[in-house]
């Protein structure tokens, strides 16, 4: 039983890990009042970043600073569309989603003609699973062993990044200047601005925060969890990121805990895809597929509560309007 | 002669890592022997399907295959227009006198990788990842269970489809999660049937020691001794030899089955994974193979009656 | 009289003292409104300098200017001697200038820590300036008497303190120049004076202040020089020693204002509406009105005085069906009511009540909505409005046109989106709205809250005349002066509770002590 | 006029045109980049939306989906309510269309099945956005997730339904089975063979929308019930003051934008392709709240945003189509760039006009 409930969370924290990059991502755009729904697209964006520059240099490390660099880019984008030209910021999303989609096959296909995806990485040009210290020496330990050495050791780099980063931007959002404007102009930029301080610059700031933590979601998927880019390889995790953010009430540690809920029912999916239930037989393989969706629906309605949104979050910020 | 031949692909697209790349590698194998250039088209929609025949039957575009059994409802349609342009459909059937349909059995080569996958097994436990749990993906995995059961009845298989929506064939992150939760379960042999996410099917099974099996082309070079074989489905020699017939005057109308007999499908053995299959599995599926051939062992098709009894 | 900038005056308010600021030239527009025109203003050093003027006549935005929160289009603003450019709140922050806006510029879920701090956090962590905020604010609070809850949220706090916080953000950040817009407009008669006190010990400290408001008695009380602006343009400043309140209202809307509220006796007839051991939680659970019974006879208007946040605004709710009462019910003009059970706000219409809601930008209005669309706001399903299914557009702007003309609402333009219109404007488009349905009950919560004189005459004859007609009239006010020229009765709450009821000529120190709970037994 | 102020013409015709040729103009450097002739490529494209009869009957063809899901996304904005799950609504509308063409299409002809059709998609639409709007209005649970969720979900039921339970016996294709005559919507082309609208699949279901964006815009802007969810989305305290009851404009509203969205059925499933498709939806649903956003909301500018992206999915394919190297992931990017200018970056250029007719304006007083 152990082993299995293992296996599960082990694949729970493997999927939760892009979730929680984008979502901590979103966290920081929205707070700052800027609706992201282009999460999968920068996140997409750093993918092939990330996959491309790690073919070419063999390097995991310089394929994770692409991502970054490509996916603050597609940032600032959103950021000049919102927050310059007062643009609408679902629909600079949605150009940000399609963008991404477009650009990375194109420039992927003109590349490496490959239909968009890029080369197959060795394994040293990947983040490879890292064993933590004395894993294998307490392997053998009961209840305790299997849970160090199988669970939570050998998982590469990204993975506990994800969840260093929680804390981080824990601290960064409430103990620090930056995180006390940043929720400030989620709420009410007029307050900030006749504070002193400057919206424009400070969401900008927001808006690249939110870049780079989905350009380490996007290397995540192709250079840890997978050995390339595949057109089109977010599949989704860019709106469930931002299904998560709203769960978790724009909150960090909120946000861990939805993530790993999202990855967990994904996980629990997988297990259970084709075995027959006791008393009920074959359930069509569909129902499990959409369990995870389905289960999120129920808690949304049962437990969660009304979820508010920074209170300027969406609406463009103009002092004079004409 | 000198033909004017086109291609039109199904959703995947030229580069899907499937049958649809399948296609353009004998696309292109056929320029490339006999200079002919050809033209080709990617659909985005539905509407496109039909559209895109027209628009190559219209231009004098001759032959004009298309790929994947989505296309067979436009297929009929334009066929009819264009009463005078030879059409090729690949994966299902349409019956007309200026269209020749090429299937596959892909069970048959299921089959055999699934004894493979059945002897090389350590635990007892294979397993398989679908891409989405639609008539084709089941007729893979019934062939590959079928063939598996004869080696060893009691084998453990488990069955994965990754997803419904487009994405389950462009996702290598559930692929790879999917076969990992299959590992963990002490499945040691995974086959998918997935598009490009077999890739991280087949990452995972590298990343962890297992084995994989390739689909629709010979994969064996992508993890070279981690791949024990690919199930190749020859869309790429079909079409080759479409075009061909075409060029040659050899063409031909009707149904084409493409069966272990036509070695429309196969198992692929090559270098990379030589070390892999030892002169036993060899012996054991290459009798199989004959046995199939002859039709002293006869391979269940899904779409028969819609059921796999295995 | 003459209506132009009055020179002499600028000239001695700037050889007496040292000016601390001074604008020339400033103009500002909002594409096609020309805000402020060509403004000279001359402020002395260590004096209170009031502003007056209608609604929409340029006072905030010129103050707005003056903080850097929007930029002239042209002038020069000069802060002790120096032209200084300020292109931005930063930089009217450090020459030393803060501001309290009209519509306070806080963050809701925010402390009154963090309101304090954002902005001037002294260093890029927090814990380092909490610290200095927390004793420097205590060192505040004690000096100038401004007591506060420092870990409250500030959204959960009632107005009166909110504006607290708001001056305390300025003189954390040491402003010399204060400026207030419209401070008063939700305070009590206590909370102003205490206001007051306030800024004139910062003024015996030598710091400048700025004051706009509607209420020329503070004017006359506070200040030491007032200027009147009138449609964008600075029209007079005189020393307020040397002016009065009629000249001022005069120079105000350019003709002469009745200050006085012109009567006659009520004369009460049956009860149109009698509420009954009404109890009414707010949304967080708190009961907020507690055992209150009252009835409100034909032709008599019911005044309810109180210090805001003392349930008037929960009662108002209950009564027009907004909320849900924990008990209690009311016979509105003949129908009993359970007032427990949920109601639409649009069946006790149809029964003949009318309501002007206390926040018309919050309730009363569809700010995105042109004039007409709300002017059949709540009663839009009415035969009248309607064919069939549809609106009867064509009707509605009709009506809507002839009540532009009636109420003298401006501009008089139906198409325009109620935004737009000033405050006064904004205010006569609800009260015309709530009071042609023809009602024979009118609930009416602060008819006149930051609306100019020239309006406030207009909205309280329309309110008599209401009551002539025999209407039952029930107005909620936080403005004594308001509730003792209009209301025949005056209930006072306190707490949720009705602590005393008084006639009209009750002094002004006797509902002061019951509205801050002193009761009539307490007395005793 | 005054200062700062533009006239209509400028706004909604020369400011949305020079956004529409900022983003050809980019569009035309990744052309570039790819090394193709930009000019050609603007050539093909528009030639392949307007060029030619049957060009034009796909661009309307792509319209009318457009049309539809734009509707229903700006429907429920009116109440303020972001309805992202018109993809999911579509594709479950298209079971209603098709459930309706199945039972009838042997038994009458294609006008019986029409009205049947109709209420089929939209009530199965509905019905798909019924549930997340309940939850919103009820339990609070934010509209934007719960209709997420439920895209998903419609694709699960879909390819069990397609794969398991629709799909005829021995047939490859998770897809129902081809509607008969009685199952199918006329095509334009037959019904007025003076235009040539060549072999394209516009149908009938055009004019459905076109009747759609009439009673959206009546609806809207004309009846008790539209100023109802004008007044909830604009100032739901005001809403509650007025007597309105939240959780009815929340439940209505979501219906009536679920039924717009089902209703894509009629032109996709009735309409073209005379059987329900995997994946028939095709990403529709989502672009139609770039369609929404751009048409401010209103039928006319969903019209013409419509139209637009009518002309960009037909113009592409055709431009795809006649230069090999400019694929469909260019289309993509074009499309991309058209939403970036066209609708996120739509201020961008609106100071430097606003400046010239200014100083215009200007000269000519002094003049
Ligand atoms: N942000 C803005 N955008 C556009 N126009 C504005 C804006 N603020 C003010 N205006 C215009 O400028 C004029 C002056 O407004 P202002 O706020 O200065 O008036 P005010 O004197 O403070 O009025 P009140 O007494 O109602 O507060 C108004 O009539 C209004 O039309
Ligand atoms: N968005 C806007 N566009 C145009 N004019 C505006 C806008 N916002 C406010 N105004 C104008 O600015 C002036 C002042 O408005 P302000 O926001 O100070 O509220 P107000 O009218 O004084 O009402 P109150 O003080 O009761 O809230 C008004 O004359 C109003 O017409
Ligand atoms: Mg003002
Ligand atoms: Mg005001």
């Amino acid at each position: 039983m152990l082993d299995v409930i293992i296996l599960v969370l082990d694949s729970t924290l493997r999927l939760s890990t892009p979730l929680l990059f984008a979502c901590l991502a979103g966290l920081f755009s929205e707070r700052s009042g800027i609706v992201d729904i282009g999460l999968e697209g920068k996140m997409l964006g750093g993918a092939f970043a990330a996959g491309a520059v790690a073919y070419w240099t063999q390097d995991p490390w310089l394929g994770l600073l692409a991502a970054i660099f490509v996916s603050v880019l597609l940032a600032l984008i959103h950021g000049f569309a919102s927050i310059t030209n007062r643009g609408n910021q679902v629909v600079a999303g949605v150009a940000i989603n399609f963008l991404a989609a477009g650009l990375t096959v194109l420039l992927g296909q003109a590349w490496f003609a490959q239909g968009g995806r890029t080369p197959q990485l060795d394994m040293d040009w990947r983040f490879s699973p890292i064993t933590l210290p004395f894993a294998e020496s307490i392997q053998n330990v009961p209840f305790i062993g299997p849970i160090y050495a199988d669970l939570l050791s050998g998982h590469n780099i990204l993975v506990y990044a994800a969840f260093v980063a929680v804390p981080l931007t824990w601290w960064v959002v409430f103990r620090t200047r930056f995180g006390l404007r940043l929720r400030a102009v989620g709420e009410s930029p007029q307050a900030v601005d006749t504070a002193g301080i400057s919206v424009a610059w400070l969401r900008y700031r927001a808006v690249i925060i939110c870049g780079a933590l989905c350009g380490f979601a996007g290397a995540y998927l192709a250079i840890a969890q997978s050995a390339g880019f595949i057109k089109d390889m977010s599949a989704g995790k860019g709106f469930i990121a931002l299904a998560a953010l709203i769960f978790a009430k724009w909150k960090p540690v909120n946000a861990m805990f939805a993530c790993l809920l999202f990855g967990f029912l994904d996980a629990v999916a997988n297990l259970m895809q084709g075995q027959s239930i006791p008393g009920v037989g074959e359930v069509p393989v569909q129902f499990f597929q959409a369990l995870p969706y389905i289960l999120t629906v129920v808690l949304l309605a049962g437990f969660i509560g009304r979820a508010i949104p920074p209170k300027a979050s969406g609406i463009p910020y103009v002092k004079e309007r004409t | 002669e000198t033909i004017k031949p086109a291609v039109v692909y199904d959703f995947g697209g030229r580069n899907d890592r499937s049958f649809n790349e399948a296609a353009f590698n004998g696309a292109q194998e056929f320029k490339e022997r006999t200079g002919i250039n050809y033209r080709d088209f990617e659909i985005q929609n539905p509407s496109q399907r039909e559209q895109a025949l027209r628009n190559f039957a219209r231009r004098g575009m001759d032959p004009i295959i298309t790929i994947g059994f989505a296309q067979a409802a436009a297929l009929e349609k334009v066929a009819k227009e264009f009463p005078d342009t030879r059409f090729a459909i690949v994966d299902s059937v349409v019956d007309l006198p200026n269209v020749r349909s090429i299937v596959f059995r892909e069970e048959q080569g299921s089959y055999l990788v699934g004894m493979l996958a059945a002897m090389a097994s350590e635990t007892d436990t294979i397993s398989f990842v679908g891409g989405m749990d639609i008539p084709l993906i089941r007729k893979f995995s019934c062939g590959y269970k079928q063939g598996a059961k004869a080696v060893n009845p009691d084998i453990e298989i488990i069955e994965n489809m990754t997803g419904t929506t487009g994405a389950a064939w462009t996702d290598p992150v559930k692929g790879g999660e999917l076969a990992r939760s299959q590992f963990a379960r002490d499945s040691d042999v995974v086959f998918h049937a997935a598009g490009a996410t077999g890739m991280g099917v087949l990452q995972a099974a590298a990343d962890e020691g297992k084995l994989g099996i390739g689909v629709d082309s010979n994969q064996n070079h992508l993890h070279p001794g981690q791949i024990l074989t690919s199930m190749v489905k020859a869309v790429d020699v079909a079409v080759d030899a479409t075009l061909t017939d075409a060029q040659e005057g050899n063409w031909s109308t009707g149904v084409q089955v493409m069966g272990l007999a036509e070695n429309g499908v196969s198992w692929a053995l090559d270098d990379n994974n030589a070390d892999l299959i030892n002169d036993e599995m060899k012996a054991a599926v290459e009798a199989a193979k004959q046995d199939i051939v002859s039709g002293k062992v006869e391979v269940h098709d899904f779409m028969v009656d819609n059921t796999c009894p295995f | 009289m003459t209506i132009s900038l009055d020179n002499q005056s600028v000239r001695e308010a700037s050889t007496h003292g040292v000016a601390a600021i001074e604008l020339k030239g400033i103009n500002k527009s909002f594409g096609p409104v020309h805000a402020n025109k060509d403004i000279d203003l001359v402020v002395g050093k260590g004096s209170i300098h009031g502003i007056v003027g209608e609604n929409g006549a340029g006072k905030s935005t010129l103050m707005s200017i003056l903080y850097g929160f929007y930029t002239a289009d042209t002038g020069d603003i000069i802060v002790d001697g120096k032209t200084v450019k300020i292109p931005d709140s930063k930089t009217a922050i450090e020459v030393g200038i803060g501001m309290v806006h009209q519509h306070f510029m806080l963050v809701d879920p925010f402390t009154v820590v963090e309101n304090v701090m954002l902005g001037a956090e002294g260093g890029a962590m927090l814990s380092e300036g909490i610290a200095r905020v927390r004793k420097e604010l205590g060192r505040l609070a004690d000096e100038y008497d401004m007591k506060i809850d420092l870990d409250a949220v500030v959204g959960e706090l009632p107005v009166g303190l909110q504006q607290r916080v708001e001056i305390l953000k300025a003189l954390y950040r040491g402003a010399d120049i204060l400026i207030l817009d419209e401070p008063t407009g939700v305070l009590t008669p206590a909370e102003a004076d205490h206001l007051f006190r306030i800024l004139r010990v910062l003024r015996d400290e030598g710091k400048t202040i700025l004051l706009i408001t509607h209420k020329l008695r503070e004017i006359m009380d506070v200040t030491d020089q007032v200027s009147v602006m009138r449609r964008g343009e600075m029209v007079a400043s005189r020393k307020t020693a040397e002016t009065s309140m009629s000249e001022l209202a005069e120079l105000m809307v350019g003709r002469s204002v009745l200050l006085e509220v012109n009567k006659q006796p009520a004369q009460p007839k049956d009860a149109l509406l009698k509420v009954a051991n009404l109890n009414v939680k707010d949304d967080r659970g708190v009961m907020r009105v507690k055992n209150v019974s009252l009835e409100v006879k034909a032709g008599e208007i019911l005044g309810i005085a109180g210090v805001s946040g003392n349930g008037q605004s929960e009662l108002l709710k209950a009564l027009s069906g907004i909320t849900r009462a924990e008990t209690g019910s009311m016979e509105l003009v003949g129908n009993t009511i359970d007032l427990t059970k949920n109601h639409s706000s649009s069946d006790f219409r149809e029964l003949g009540m009318s309501h002007v809601p206390e926040d018309r930008h919050r309730m009363g209005l569809v700010n995105a909505f042109s004039e007409y669309e709300n002017s059949i706001l709540g009663y839009h399903r009415e035969q009248k409005y309607s064919n069939g299914m549809l609106l009867n557009v064509s009707g509605i702007r009709e009506e809507a046109k002839e009540r532009m003309e009636k109420y003298d609402i401006r501009p008089r333009d139906t198409e325009l989106k109620a935004a737009k219109f000033s405050g006064g404007n904004q205010q006569k488009i609800v009260l015309a709205r709530e009071i042609e349905c023809d009602p024979d009950v009118l609930l009416i919560g602060q008819p006149t809250r930051g609306v100019d004189i020239g309006a406030i005459e207009y909205i309280h004859k329309r309110i008599i005349e209401m009551r002539d007609a025999g209407k039952a009239v029930l107005l909620v006010s936080v403005e004594l002066d308001e509730i003792r020229s209009l209301a025949d009765r005056i209930l006072v709450m306190f707490d949720g509770n009705v602590v005393g009821e008084r006639g009209p000529d009750a002094t002004e120190q006797e509902l002061g002590l019951l509205m801050a709970g002193v009761t009539d037994e307490a007395a005793e | 006029m005054s200062k700062g102020q533009l006239p209509r013409w400028v706004d909604f015709g020369l400011l949305p045109a020079i956004n529409l040729i900022a983003a050809f103009l980019v569009s035309g450097l990744v052309v570039i980049l790819i090394g193709e002739n930009p000019l050609e490529a603007v050539k093909w494209l528009v030639w392949g939306a307007l060029g030619y009869g049957e060009g034009v009957g796909f661009t309307l063809f792509y319209a009318t989906n457009f049309i539809f899901t734009g509707l229903a996304v700006a429907v429920a904005f009116h109440a303020g309510l972001f309805n992202i799950g018109g993809e999911g609504q579509a594709y479950v509308g298209g079971l209603g269309v098709a459930l309706a063409c199945l039972a009838m299409d042997q038994f009458v002809p294609w006008y019986v099945t029409l009205p049947m059709a109709i209420i089929g998609g939209a009530a199965f639409g509905a019905g798909w956005a019924f549930i997340p709007a309940y939850l919103q209005a009820k339990r609070g649970s934010h509209i934007v997730i719960t209709t997420i969720m439920f895209n998903f979900i419609a694709s699960s039921l879909m390819v069990y339904l397609l794969a398991n339970v629709l799909r005829p016996t021995g047939s490859m294709q998770p897809s129902t089975r081809g509607f008969e005559e009685g199952g199918q919507l006329p095509l334009l082309r037959h019904l007025f063979p003076a235009f040539d609208l060549g072999q394209s699949p516009v149908n009938l279901a055009l004019f459905v929308a076109l009747i759609a964006c009439v009673l959206v815009w009546v609806l809207i802007w004309r009846t008790k019930l539209g100023y109802e969810i004008r007044t909830f989305g604009a100032n739901p305290n005001a809403a509650v003051y007025a007597g309105i009851s939240p959780v009815r404009i929340t439940v209505v509203t979501m219906l009536i934008s679920g039924a717009l969205a089902g209703l894509m059925g009629i032109n996709e499933v009735m309409g073209a392709q005379a059987r329900l498709l995997l994946d028939f939806t095709a990403g529709y649903g989502f672009v139609g709240i770039a369609v929404a956003l751009m048409g401010r909301g209103h039928p006319i500018g969903i019209i013409l945003a419509s139209i637009l992206f009518g002309m960009l999915y037909q113009g592409g394919a055709e431009l795809a189509f006649e230069i090999p190297t400019i694929t469909r992931d260019m289309i993509v990017v074009i499309q991309a760039l058209v939403i970036l200018f066209a609708g996120a970056l739509e201020h961008m250029f609106r100071p430097a006009v606003v400046a010239f007719f200014d100083r215009f304006a200007g000269a000519k007083a002094v003049a």
